[in-house]
C-alpha cells in the first residue's frame, strides 16, 4: 500500500538528482533545469503531506501554486540572464563567470 | 552651582571647533587666537573649580545632571570630587600649553585646531563625568583625532607615522574592547533588570551591598585592568607609547601623555577599586609587579634612546611604573600619591614636550647625538628643558618629589620588596635624564645650531604656565595633597574591608 | 483514481519511475535539447503523481504550466545561446566527485529525517479546486497579490534585460 | 477581509505602476530624473503616514499578516532606506544606458517585497515576501548590462539565491508536514521534537543565514557587491539584509523556541563566524564596495548576537542596529557615488586625497566607518552596546568579548580608507563636483548618525516598543 | 633683644639668599654689579641673624636635648604628616654662624675672582641658593625636610660644578658627582622610609625619645640596618670611602665654589646629619664601629692619593676628604663635640686653603700643577704667608686652631681602640707631610720663568685674612671658653689638654714638615725622582687606585649592556608579538579572501555542506541534551 513515505522518498531522489545537476553541471540553462527539479520534488512533498497528514490540506496546495508561480518566473529571469551573459561574454558556462572573485 | 561650570568646561574646546569650522583655512592666526581664547575659558573655569573646591566637606561638588538615557539607567551627570578635580585642572592646563605649543602649526592649521579642540574636550569629558556611560563615550572618542593628528602632522623617525598612528589606535581601542566587556558586566549583574542604572556612586554601593560575588569581582577586574592597564602603558602593554608619542605632532604627545595615560590610573581607582573591590585587592600583587617592571624596565631602556622623544615616551612609561605600584597599595597613602603623581607626571610631561617640540622645530632633529651645547644658543629653552628633567627626576621642591615619597611610604607597607625595586629607580631615572641634559644641553658649543631661535613670543606660555605649577605646587604641595586626600580619605573603610581579602599570591 | 488496491500502486511506481528516469537523464544527458525535452517528460510524471494523489487540480496546473510554458521557455534559451556542436554543449564541470558527495550527504539527511519522523498520518482529505479558490483570496490575498506583483516584476525585468542587449549589442 | 492591513504595501505598489505608466508618457531621451523626485515624494510621503500608525495592533487574514509595531519599525527601515537610496543615486540612473524608469519601479517592488517580509506570519506569505524581494535584485543587480561584471553578479545572485530558497522551501514543507498547518502561532504548537524537525528547521535557517549572509552562507556577498551598481549595493546590505532579520527575528521568537532544541547554539556559531569572517577578510580588501560586502558580513555577525537572548532588549538592539545601519550604510554609499562619478573607480586609490578635494565628503566617509565600526560618540556605539549587553545578560560573555576585540579589528581597515582619504595626494586635479542630491543625502547620513550616537533616547525607545511586541 | 628676635625669626637666615636668587634670576641677569651686591648684603643680613641666634643659643642655654623649635605642617594625609621648621640647639647655631660666615667671605671672595665671567650674576644667584638651601638644612626639624634641602644642595652642586659647562670634563663631573650623591639619596630615602612606616614620624625629637625606647625591647639588629642605609647618605655627601669619586672631579668648578661647598660646608652635611640624629647612632654600637673604621680608613686612604698628586686643587680635595674620614671617625668613636669642633676649624683653614689656591690659580691663569709654580713667595707675599697659616693649622702645630680639634679627636680615639688611634696619627704624619711638600714647592724654589704671578687685589685678600684670623683663633677660644660643655652629646666633660698625646701629635706634625723640607726642601725637581724608587705604590696613589676606572668599567659594561639587551627584548619580543599578532590576522584574512574562488558552484557546495553540518551539530546536541533544556 503506497503510504507518505513512498512519496516523499520519490521527492528526496527528485531533490538529490537536482541538486546534483545543480551543482555539477557546466551549462547555466542545465543548472536552471536542476533548479526546477528540485522545486518539483518540493512541490511534490507538500501535495503528498496535504492528502496524507496535514489537518489544512489546502494550505499545503495553495503553496505548491505559488512555488510553480514563482518557479516559472524564475525560469523566465534566468534565461533572460543566460541571453544576456552570452550576448556579453560569449559563454554560458558557469566556470567561466569567475571574474568577480577575492 | 547655578551656573554649570563643567559643562561650560566641556563645551567650551568644543565650541571654539564648531567656530573654526567656519573660518577659511587661510586665516591660520585667527584660528590660533580662536582655540586659544577657548582654551582659556575652559582654563580659567577649571581653575576656579580646583581652587574652589571645598576640600573640607569633599564629596561630589559643581554636580549636573541631565537625563539622557533613562531606560538604560545612564544620564548625563558630571561632578567633581578629590580624585577628578585636579585631573580635571591637569586636562585644561595641559590643553591651554597645548594650543601655544602648536603655534608654530602653519600646515593645515583648521584641520588641526578642530581636532586637538575636539581630543581635549574628549579627555576633559571623562575626568568629570559621574555617569559611567558618559565616561566611555568619552573614553573612546578621543582615539580618532589622536589617529588623523598623527598621521597629518606627526613625524616618523625611527618607524613611519602611519604604523606609529595605526599601532597607537588598534592598541588602544582592543583595551577598550576588554575594559567595555568588563564593564557592561559590571552594569548587567550590579543591578536586576530594572533598576539597572550607570551612575557611578550606585554601581560602587552595589559592590559594599555584596551583589557582586567575589569570583565575579576577580574575573570583571581583569577585564578592567586589561582596558585600563594598556592605557596607562603597564608593562606587557607598553609598546604602543614610545612609537605613538615620538610619532605624534607636540601637542598631542602633550595631551597624550600628560593626561590621556592618566584617565588609566583614574579608572583604575574609579571603576577597579571604588566597584570590584575583592577583584582589585585580587589582582593587586601582579598590578604592583607589573609597575616594578615598568620602573626599571622603561628606565634602563631609556638610557640607550638616540631619540629625545623616545627617551621622554619611555621615561613617562616608567613613571606610570610608580603610580601602579601606589595604586596597588591599596592604601590611602599610596592611593593619595598615586593620584598626586598621575598630576605631576602630566605636568611634567607636557613640559618636556613642549620643549622638545621647541628644540625639533628649531633645530629639525630630535637625534642626540646630532644636538650638544644648546644652552648657548638656547637659554630660555634650556631652563624649561632643565626644569622639566628635574622634575621627573623627583627633585624636592618640585611637583613630583612629594607625591613619590607619599608613593613609597604608602607601598612600602603593601609590597616591601616591590617598593624598594621601585625606589632604586631613582637612580635609573637620574641616570638616563641627566644623560640627556647633559648630551642636549651643555658641551662645547656647536656653530651650526648658531642661527637657532630661542623662546619668543607663544612658545613661552607653555613653559610659565606649566612652570609655574611645577614650581607652585613643588613648594606648597598642601594646596594639591589637601584636595587629592578629601578624594581618597572617605574610601579608608572600604580599604580596611578588603585589606584581608584573598590576593593572587599572598603579598611579596 | 481511487487510493486503494493494486491499480494505484502500479500507477505510483509506473509514474515515479518515469519521473526520476527522465530526471537523471536531465541531469546526466550531455545534450543540452534531450535533457530539455526529458525535463517536460518528468514534469508529465510528476503531474502523473499529483493524480495518485487525487490532486486533480494540481496535475492539470502542473501539466499545464511546467510542461507546457516552462519546458518551451527552456527550449527557447537553449536555441538562443548555442550555436556550436550541441552533442557536447551540456558538460559536466570537475567538481563531479564534491557534488555527488553533497547531494548524497543531504539526500542522506532527509531520508534519515524521513525514515525516522513518526509521521502522524490522518485520514487524509481531497481538496478540490473550490477550497484553493476560495483559500487564495481569503487568507492567502496578500502573497496572491505579492504573486502578481512577482510575475509583473519578472516580466518587466526580462524584458529590460532583452531591451537592454539590443540596445547595447 | 481589511485591507488597510495592506495600506502601506499597496501604496507603494501603485507608486510602482504610476512611475511605469508615467514613463510611457514621456518621449524615450527625456531625463527620468523626474520619476526619481516622484517616487522620493511618494516615499516621503507614506513615511509620514506611517509614523502615525504606532499602536495599531491587529493580525489580518485570520492571523497571517500581522499588523504590528515590529513590523511598522521594520516598514519604516525600509522606506527610509528606499528614500535615501533613491536619493543619491539619481544622477546614477539618469546615465544608465536604457530602461532608466523600470529601475525606480523594480527598486519599488523590492521594497513592498521587504515589507509583506516584515508583516508576514506563515510560511507562504514568508516565501512569496522573500522571492519577490530577490526577484526585483536579480534584476536590479544585473542592471548595468554593458559591463558583464554586473551581469555575472546577477547570475551567481540568482542561482545561488534559487538553491538556498529551494533549501529553505524544503525544509518549510517538512515543517508543514510535522505542523500541518503553515501559520506561525500553528507551528509553533505543532513542531513535535523528531529528525524532521531538525532537517527542516536547519534548512529554514540554512535559507535565512543565505540572506543575511551570515557564513559559511556569505560567499555570494562579496561578488554580488562588488558586480551590482552602487544603489543596488546599497539596498542590498541595508534592505534585504533588514528583511532578513525581521522574518528571521519573528520565527526565532514564536516558532522555534518551544521545539526543545539548543537552536541559540547554531547562531552563536554562525555569529562567531561572521564576526571573525567578515573582519578578517576585509583587511586586505582595495575595492571599497568588497570590503564594504565583507563589513556588512561582519555586521550580520554583531545583529545575531541580539537574537541569542531571547529576550525583548536583543530585539531592541537589534531593531536599533538595523535603523542606524541604514544610515551609515547611506552615508559610506552616497559618497561612494560621488567618487566613482569623478573617477569611475572605487579602489582604495581612487580615494585618495579626498579631504583636500571635498572635505565635506571625508569627515561623511570618517563618519559613517567609524560609526560601522561602534566608535562613540557615532550611533554604532550605542547600537553595539545594546547588543553585546543582552548577549552577555544571556550569560554568552565570549562572543561579546569577541565582538568587542573584532569590531576594534575592523577599525584597522577602516582607518586605512581614513588613511588614504586624509593623508594620500589626490590623483588627479580636476575640480570634484558634487551633485546637490548626493550631497543632501551624504550631510543628512552623517547628521543622522552624529545626533543618534549623541541622544539616542527617541529611538531606543521606538525600537524597545516595537520589540515588545514580539518578547511580552 | 637683637638675640630674641633672631631666635623667633631663625627661618629669615635661609629665606634671605632665597629671595636674592629669586630676585636675581628674574630681573638682575643682565646687570651683574647690581646682583652681587643684593646677594652679599642678603648674605650679610643671614650672617648677623645667625649671630644673635648663637648670642640667643648662648645666653638662653638651650641645649642639644631641649632645642628651641617651631614647626608648621607642610602637607599632611591620615597616617603621614610632614612638616617644616626650625630647630635650634647648639650644634645648629654653630653651623648656622659657621656657613653663613664662609658663605659671606666667599662671596665678597667671587666678586674678585669671577670678574669677565659671562653668567656672573647667574653665579651669584646659584651661590645664593646653595647658601639658603644649606641654611634651611641645617635648622631642618625633621629628616624629611633635611632630605629635601640635602637633595637641593645637591643641585646646586650639580649646577656649579658644571659651570663651566663648555667643558665636556666639568659636564661629565657634574653628573658624575649628582649621579653619586643620587645613590647615597636611595639609601637615605629607605632610611627615612622605615623610620616612617616604624615609629610613624620622622621629627628628631621624637625619635631621639622612640629610638631609645625601641632598641631596649627588640634589639638592635633591625634599626642597625635602618642606621647603615641612613649612613649611606653622608657616605656619598660627604665623600667617605666607596663613593668619594666625585669630590677630586668637583674642582672642575670654579674655586670660589670649591672652596664654599667642595670644601667648607656642603661636604660636612653628611657629619651633620649624623651629628643631628647622634640620639639614634649613639645607641647602635654596631654601626658607631662602622662609621669609626670606615672614617679612619678613608682618612688613611685619602691622604695615602692626595701625597703624590701634582694639581693643587686635587691636593686639598683629598686632604677634605681625609679631614671628613677624621670627622667620621671622632663621631664613630661617640666624641660630639671632638667631630663638631674639627667641622668648625676644618672649615676655615680648608676655605682659607682654597681660596689662596683660587688667587694662585688666578694669579697662574689657571696653571694648576704645582710643581710648574715655584717661588711664588716672593711675588705673592700675602697669599704665600696666609697659606702658610693655613698649612701650620692642618698640620695640627699648637696653638694654631687645627691643633685642638686634632687633639680633641685623638684623645677620644685612644679612649676607645688604640688601632683607630694609632691610624688617626699616621694620617696626621701624612696630613703633615703632603701639605707642606704642597707649600714648599709652590712657594719655595727658584721662580718659574714663564708664568709672572702678580698680587690678587684686596677683594679676593680680605676674606682671606678674616679666615686667616680665624685659622688662628677658632682652635684656642671655642676651647677656652667651653665648647665642650656647650656643643655636647650626654655629660659635659672638660678635659683638658691631655699632654701626652698633645705632645705626641705635635712631634708627628713636625716628623712630617722634616721629611717633606728633606725631600722638596731645596730643588724641587730633583725630589720627584726620589719619590718614583718607592714604584708601584706611587702609580697606585696617583691613579686613586683606579676606583674611578672600575665604576666607569661597571657603568659602560653592566648598566648600559643590560639596558642595550632590554632595549633588544623590547623591539622583538615585545613588539614582535604585537606586529607578529597583526601579521598573522592579515595572513588569515588573506587565506579567507582565497576562499573566494568566484566559482558559483564552489559556493552552493559549501552552503550545503554547511546545511549538514548544522544538522550533525543539532542531531548530536539535541541527543546530548536529551531533547530538553537550553544550552
Amino acid at each position: 500500500m503506497i503510504g507518505l513515505s513512498h512519496y516523499l522518498l520519490v521527492g528526496a531522489a527528485l531533490f538529490g538528482l537536482g541538486l546534483f545537476g545543480l551543482l555539477t553541471k557546466r551549462n547555466l540553462i542545465a543548472v536552471l533545469m536542476s533548479i526546477e527539479l528540485m522545486l518539483n520534488s518540493v512541490n511534490i512533498n507538500l501535495v503528498a503531506f496535504s492528502r496524507f497528514s496535514a489537518t489544512d490540506a489546502a494550505a499545503g496546495q495553495v503553496f505548491s501554486l505559488f512555488i510553480i508561480a514563482v518557479a516559472a518566473a524564475e525560469v523566465a529571469v534566468g534565461l533572460a540572464l543566460a541571453y544576456a551573459i552570452y550576448r556579453g561574454r560569449d559563454t554560458v558556462s558557469v566556470d567561466e563567470m569567475n571574474w568577480l572573485k577575492w | 552651582m547655578s551656573f554649570p561650570v563643567l559643562s561650560t568646561i566641556l563645551f567650551a574646546p568644543i565650541a571654539g571647533a564648531a567656530a573654526i569650522t567656519f573660518l577659511p583655512t587661510t586665516a591660520g592666526s585667527t584660528i590660533k587666537k580662536v582655540s586659544a581664547a577657548s582654551m582659556g575659558i575652559s582654563f580659567l573655569l577649571s581653575l576656579m573649580v580646583f581652587f574652589g573646591y571645598n576640600w573640607q566637606t569633599g564629596g561630589m561638588q559643581f554636580v549636573e545632571t541631565l537625563t539622557w538615557l533613562p531606560e538604560m539607567g545612564a544620564s548625563y551627570s558630571l561632578g567633581v570630587d578629590g580624585l577628578s578635580a585636579p585631573m580635571i585642572l591637569l586636562t585644561a592646563l595641559i590643553g591651554f600649553a597645548g594650543v601655544f605649543a602648536s603655534w608654530r602649526v602653519d600646515e593645515r592649521p583648521k584641520e588641526f585646531f578642530i581636532l586637538f579642540l575636539l581630543l581635549v574636550a574628549g579627555v576633559a569629558g571623562t575626568f568629570v563625568a559621574r555617569d559611567l556611560f558618559l565616561f566611555l563615550l568619552c573614553y573612546e572618542v578621543v582615539v580618532i583625532p589622536i589617529y588623523i593628528m598623527i598621521i597629518l602632522w606627526g613625524s616618523s623617525k625611527r618607524v613611519t607615522k602611519e604604523y606609529a598612528a595605526m599601532k597607537l589606535t588598534i592598541y588602544l581601542l582592543l583595551g577598550s574592547a576588554f575594559l567595555l566587556a568588563g564593564i557592561l558586566m559590571l552594569y548587567l549583574n550590579a543591578y536586576p533588570a530594572g533598576a539597572r542604572t550607570f551612575s557611578m556612586e550606585a554601581l560602587a554601593k552595589a559592590a559594599s551591598s555584596g551583589a557582586l560575588s567575589p569570583e565575579f569581582q576577580k574575573f570583571a577586574f581583569f577585564f578592567v585592568m586589561l582596558g585600563f592597564g594598556s592605557l596607562l602603558s603597564m608593562w606587557p602593554f607598553h609598546s604602543w607609547s614610545p612609537d605613538g608619542y615620538a610619532g605624534a605632532p607636540t601637542a598631542v604627545s602633550m595631551v597624550h601623555a600628560g593626561v590621556l595615560k592618566k584617565i588609566g590610573g583614574y579608572g583604575l581607582i574609579r571603576i577597579g577599586l571604588l566597584m570590584l573591590p575583592l577583584g582589585f585587592k585580587f589582582w593587586a600583587p601582579l598590578i604592583a609587579a607589573f609597575g616594578v617592571a615598568n620602573v626599571a624596565y622603561a628606565a634602563f631602556i631609556a638610557l640607550v634612546q638616540k631619540d629625545m622623544k623616545y627617551v621622554v615616551g619611555y621615561s613617562s612609561v616608567s613613571h606610570m611604573g610608580y603610580v601602579l605600584i601606589g595604586i596597588a597599595a591599596a592604601d590611602v597613602i599610596g592611593i593619595n600619591g598615586a593620584v598626586a603623581n598621575m598630576f605631576a607626571h602630566g605636568v611634567m610631561s607636557a613640559l618636556f614636550f613642549a620643549m622638545i617640540g621647541h628644540i625639533y622645530h628649531a633645530t629639525h632633529t630630535r637625534h642626540i647625538p646630532d644636538l650638544g651645547g644648546l644652552a648657548h644658543q638656547m637659554p630660555r629653552a634650556t631652563v624649561g628643558f632643565f626644569l622639566a628633567g628635574m622634575a621627573s627626576l623627583g627633585l624636592p621642591g618640585l611637583i613630583s618629589f612629594v607625591p613619590e615619597f607619599t608613593i613609597f611610604v604608602g607601598s612600602f607597607k603593601a609590597f616591601p620588596l616591590f617598593a624598594v625595586l621601585a625606589i632604586a629607580g631613582i637612580i635609573l631615572t637620574a641616570l638616563y635624564v641627566l644623560r640627556v641634559l647633559a648630551d642636549v644641553l651643555f658641551g662645547p658649543r656647536r656653530s651650526e645650531w648658531d642661527g637657532v631661535h630661542d623662546l619668543h613670543g607663544a612658545d613661552w606660555v607653555p613653559l610659565v604656565v606649566l612652570g609655574a605649577f611645577l614650581i607652585g605646587f613643588g613648594f606648597f604641595p598642601s594646596l594639591l595633597m589637601d584636595v587629592v586626600n578629601s578624594g581618597i580619605e572617605p574610601l579608608t573603610p572600604l580599604l580596611v574591608k578588603i585589606k584581608t581579602a584573598a590576593t593572587l599570591w599572598g603579598g611579596l | 483514481m481511487e487510493n486503494g488496491g493494486l491499480m494505484h500502486t502500479l500507477a505510483f511506481f509506473l509514474l515515479s519511475g518515469i519521473t526520476l528516469a527522465a530526471a537523471m537523464g536531465v541531469v546526466f544527458k550531455r545534450n543540452l535539447v534531450h535533457s530539455a525535452f526529458l525535463l517536460s517528460v518528468t514534469f508529465l510524471g510528476v503531474a502523473g503523481l499529483y493524480m495518485t494523489l487525487q490532486a486533480e487540480f494540481m496535475a492539470a496546473v502542473q501539466a499545464l504550466v511546467y510542461s507546457g510554458a516552462v519546458a518551451v521557455l527552456v527550449v527557447i534559451g537553449v536555441m538562443l545561446t548555442h550555436r556550436q556542436q550541441m552533442s557536447r554543449s551540456n558538460p559536466p564541470n570537475k567538481m563531479l566527485l564534491v557534488g555527488a558527495l553533497a547531494a548524497l550527504s543531504v539526500v542522506g539527511a532527509i531520508v534519515w529525517a524521513i525514515l525516522a519522523t513518526p509521521w502522524k498520518v490522518g485520514k487524509g482529505s481531497v481538496v478540490t479546486a473550490g477550497d484553493i479558490g476560495r483559500r487564495f483570496l481569503t487568507d492567502f490575498a496578500p502573497p496572491f497579490e505579492a504573486v502578481a506583483l512577482l510575475l509583473l516584476a519578472a516580466l518587466i525585468g526580462a524584458v529590460v534585460l532583452f531591451k537592454g542587449g539590443k540596445a547595447q549589442s | 477581509m481589511n485591507f488597510d492591513a495592506l495600506m502601506l504595501e499597496m501604496a507603494v505598489a501603485l507608486l510602482a505602476l504610476l512611475i511605469l505608466v508615467a514613463d510611457l508618457l514621456m518621449e524615450p531621451g527625456q531625463s527620468r530624473r523626474k520619476l526619481g523626485y516622484l517616487a522620493i515624494a511618494g516615499l516621503t510621503g507614506l513615511l509620514l503616514v506611517s509614523l502615525g500608525r504606532y499602536g495599531m495592533q491587529g493580525a489580518f487574514f485570520n492571523g497571517l499578516f500581522l499588523q504590528d509595531d515590529y513590523a511598522l519599525f521594520f516598514k519604516q527601515t525600509f522606506l527610509i532606506g528606499a528614500i535615501l537610496v533613491c536619493l543619491f543615486s539619481l544622477d546614477t540612473v539618469d546615465n544608465l544606458p536604457h530602461s532608466r524608469a523600470e529601475f525606480y519601479v523594480l527598486l519599488l517592488f523590492a521594497v513592498v517585497g521587504m515589507m509583506i517580509l516584515a508583516s508576514a506570519n506563515d510560511l507562504i506569505t514568508l516565501y512569496v515576501g522573500i522571492e519577490l524581494m530577490t526577484f526585483s535584485f536579480f534584476i536590479l543587480v544585473g542592471y548595468v548590462l554593458c559591463e558583464t561584471k554586473s551581469t555575472e553578479a546577477a547570475i551567481k545572485y540568482l542561482v545561488l539565491a534559487s538553491a538556498a530558497s529551494a533549501v529553505m522551501l524544503y525544509g518549510m514543507s517538512l515543517l508543514f508536514g510535522i505542523a500541518g498547518q503553515l501559520s506561525y502561532n500553528a507551528l509553533a504548537k505543532g513542531l513535535t521534537a523528531s529528525p524532521a524537525l531538525i532537517v527542516g528547521g536547519v534548512m529554514v535557517l540554512s535559507g535565512f543565514a543565505f540572506k543575511i549572509a551570515a557564513p559559511p552562507f556569505h560567499m555570494w556577498a562579496p561578488d554580488v557587491y562588488e558586480g551590482a551598481p552602487i544603489p543596488v549595493t546599497a539596498l542590498l546590505a541595508m534592505g534585504s539584509k533588514a528583511a532578513g532579520f525581521a522574518a528571521m527575528v519573528r520565527i526565532f521568537a514564536e516558532v522555534f523556541p518551544g521545539t526543545g532544541y539548543p537552536w541559540p547554539l547554531l547562531l552563536l556559531l554562525l555569529s562567531g563566524a561572521a564576526m571573525l569572517v567578515g573582519n578578517l577578510a576585509a583587511i586586505p580588501q582595495t575595492n571599497l564596495k568588497r570590503m564594504l560586502a565583507y563589513s556588512s558580513v561582519a555586521q550580520a555577525g554583531y545583529l545575531l548576537t541580539g537574537m541569542l537572548s531571547g529576550g525583548f532588549a536583543g530585539v531592541k538592539g537589534v531593531l536599533f542596529y538595523l535603523m542606524i545601519y541604514v544610515f551609515a550604510n547611506v552615508g559610506a554609499f552616497a559618497v561612494l557615488t560621488a567618487v566613482s562619478r569623478h573617477r569611475n573607480g572605487e579602489t582604495i586609490g581612487d580615494i585618495a586625497g579626498l579631504s583636500r578635494k571635498a572635505p565635506v565628503l571625508a569627515v561623511v566617509m570618517t563618519v559613517s566607518l567609524l560609526s560601522m565600526a561602534g566608535i562613540p560618540p557615532l550611533a554604532g556605539f550605542v547600537g553595539k552596546f545594546f547588543l553585546f549587553s543582552s548577549a552577555i545578560d544571556a550569560g554568552y560573555l565570549w562572543i561579546a568579548v569577541l565582538g568587542f576585540v573584532l569590531s576594534m579589528v575592523s577599525v584597522y581597515y577602516y582607518l586605512n580608507v581614513v588613511k588614504s582619504m586624509y593623508l594620500g595626494a589626490p590623483a588627479d586635479d580636476r575640480p570634484f563636483e558634487i551633485a546637490m542630491p548626493v550631497r543632501v543625502t551624504a550631510v543628512f547620513a552623517m547628521a543622522a548618525t552624529l545626533a543618534m550616537g549623541v541622544y539616542p533616547g527617541p529611538l531606543s525607545q521606538l525600537a524597545e516598543t516595537a520589540a515588545k511586541t514580539v518578547f511580552k | 633683644m637683637w638675640a630674641d628676635f633672631s631666635l623667633h625669626h631663625a627661618w629669615l637666615i635661609p629665606l634671605l639668599p632665597a629671595l636674592a636668587f629669586a630676585i636675581i634670576s628674574f630681573f638682575l641677569l643682565r646687570s651683574p654689579w647690581l646682583a652681587a651686591r643684593l646677594a652679599i648684603a642678603a648674605m650679610g643680613t643671614a650672617f648677623l641673624i645667625a649671630l644673635g641666634v648663637v648670642w640667643a643659643v648662648g645666653s638662653k642655654g638651650i641645649t642639644v636635648e631641649a632645642p628651641f623649635v617651631m614647626k608648621t605642617v607642610w602637607f599632611s594625609m591620615p597616617g603621614l604628616v610632614a612638616s617644616m621648621g626650625v630647630l635650634v640647639d647648639p650644634i645648629a647655631a654653630m653651623m648656622l654662624f659657621v656657613v653663613s660666615l664662609i658663605s659671606l667671605l666667599v662671596l665678597i671672595y667671587s666678586t674678585g675672582y669671577m670678574t669677565g665671567d659671562p653668567g656672573y650674576a647667574r653665579f651669584f644667584a646659584f651661590m645664593s641658593l646653595f647658601a639658603a638651601s644649606m641654611l634651611a638644612m641645617v635648622i631642618a626639624t625633621n629628616f624629611l625636610q633635611m632630605f629635601v634641602f640635602w637633595e637641593l644642595v645637591g643641585l646646586c652642586s650639580y649646577l656649579l660644578i658644571g659651570w663651566y659647562f663648555f667643558k665636556i670634563s666639568a659636564r661629565e663631573a657634574a653628573k658624575k658627582a649628582f649621579m653619586t650623591t643620587r645613590i647615597g639619596d636611595f639609601g637615605i630615602l629607605l632610611g627615612i622610609l622605615f623610620l616612617q612606616i616604624a615609629f610613624g614620624t620622622l621629627d628628631f625629637g621624637e625619635l631621639a625619645v622612640k629610638v631609645p625606647a625601641y632598641v631596649q625591647q627588640n634589639g638592635v639588629a633591625l634599626l642597625t640596618c635602618v642606621a647603615l642605609l641612613l649612613f649611606a647618605g653622608p657616605i656619598a655627601k660627604s665623600g667617605q670611602f666607596p663613593l668619594h669619586v666625585w669630590l677630586p672631579d668637583a674642582m672642575e668648578g670654579p674655586t670660589p665654589v670649591s672652596a664654599l661647598i667642595h670644601a667648607a660646608t656642603m661636604v660636612v652635611a653628611g657629619v651633620y646629619l649624623v651629628a643631628r640624629a647622634f640620639a639614634i647612632f649613639s645607641v647602635l654600637p654596631g654601626a658607631m664601629t662602622v662609621i669609626a673604621w670606615l672614617g679612619c680608613f678613608t682618612a688613611l686612604f685619602a691622604a695615602a692619593i692626595a701625597l703624590t698628586q701634582r694639581e693643587i686643587k686635587r691636593i686639598l680635595a683629598f686632604s677634605t676628604i681625609s679631614q671628613l674620614g677624621y670627622m667620621m671617625l671622632a663621631l664613630g668613636v661617640g666624641s660630639l663635640t671632638a667631630s663638631m669642633f674639627h667641622l668648625m676649624t676644618h672649615a676655615f683653614f680648608k676655605a682659607l686653603l682654597f681660596l689662596g689656591a683660587g688667587s694662585i690659580l688666578h694669579a697662574l691663569h689657571d696653571k694648576a700643577d704645582i710643581f710648574e709654580m715655584g717661588g711664588l713667595r716672593k711675588s705673592m707675599p700675602a697669599t704665600c704667608a696666609m697659606m702658610g697659616i693655613a698649612v701650620l693649622a692642618i698640620a695640627g702645630i699648637p696653638p694654631f686652631a687645627g691643633f685642638f680639634s686634632k687633639d680633641e679627636i685623638l684623645v677620644a680615639a685612644a679612649h676607645v681602640s688604640t688601632p683607630l688611634y694609632i691610624g688617626a696619627s699616621f694620617t696626621a704624619f701624612l696630613t703633615a707631610f703632603y701639605m707642606a711638600r704642597l707649600f714648599l714647592v709652590a712657594f719655595f724654589g727658584e721662580e718659574n720663568p714663564h708664568n709672572h704671578a702678580h698680587e690678587s687685589g684686596l677683594a679676593m685678600l680680605a676674606p682671606m685674612g678674616v679666615l686667616a684670623v680665624f685659622s688662628i683663633i677658632a682652635g684656642i677660644v671655642p676651647f677656652t671658653m667651653g665648647f665642650g660643655d656647650w656643643v655636647r652629646f650626654g655629660p659635659a666633660h672638660h678635659a683638658g689638654i691631655d699632654w701626652g698625646i698633645a705632645s705626641a701629635s705635635t712631634l708627628i706634625a713636625l716628623a712630617g714638615f722634616g721629611l717633606a723640607w728633606a725631600i722638596y726642601g731645596n730643588g724641587a725637581r730633583r725630589s720627584d725622582a726620589i719619590v718614583k724608587q718607592v714604584g708601584v705604590l706611587y702609580s697606585l696613589s696617583l691613579n686613586k687606585f683606579y676606583i674611578d676606572e672600575i665604576y666607569q668599567w661597571f657603568n659602560r659594561n653592566i648598566v648600559t649592556g643590560l639596558a642595550r639587551v632590554l632595549y633588544w627584548v623590547d623591539l622583538n619580543v615585545v613588539d614582535g608579538i604585537v606586529d607578529g599578532a597583526a601579521q598573522k590576522s592579515g595572513a588569515v584574512g588573506n587565506i579567507l579572501r582565497r576562499f573566494q574562488t568566484g566559482q558559483t558552484q564552489h559556493y552552493a557546495a559549501l552552503m550545503l555542506m554547511a546545511t549538514v553540518m548544522m544538522t550533525l551539530i543539532l542531531a548530536i546536541t539535541a541527543g546530548a541534551v536529551a531533547g530538553g533544556g537550553k544550552i
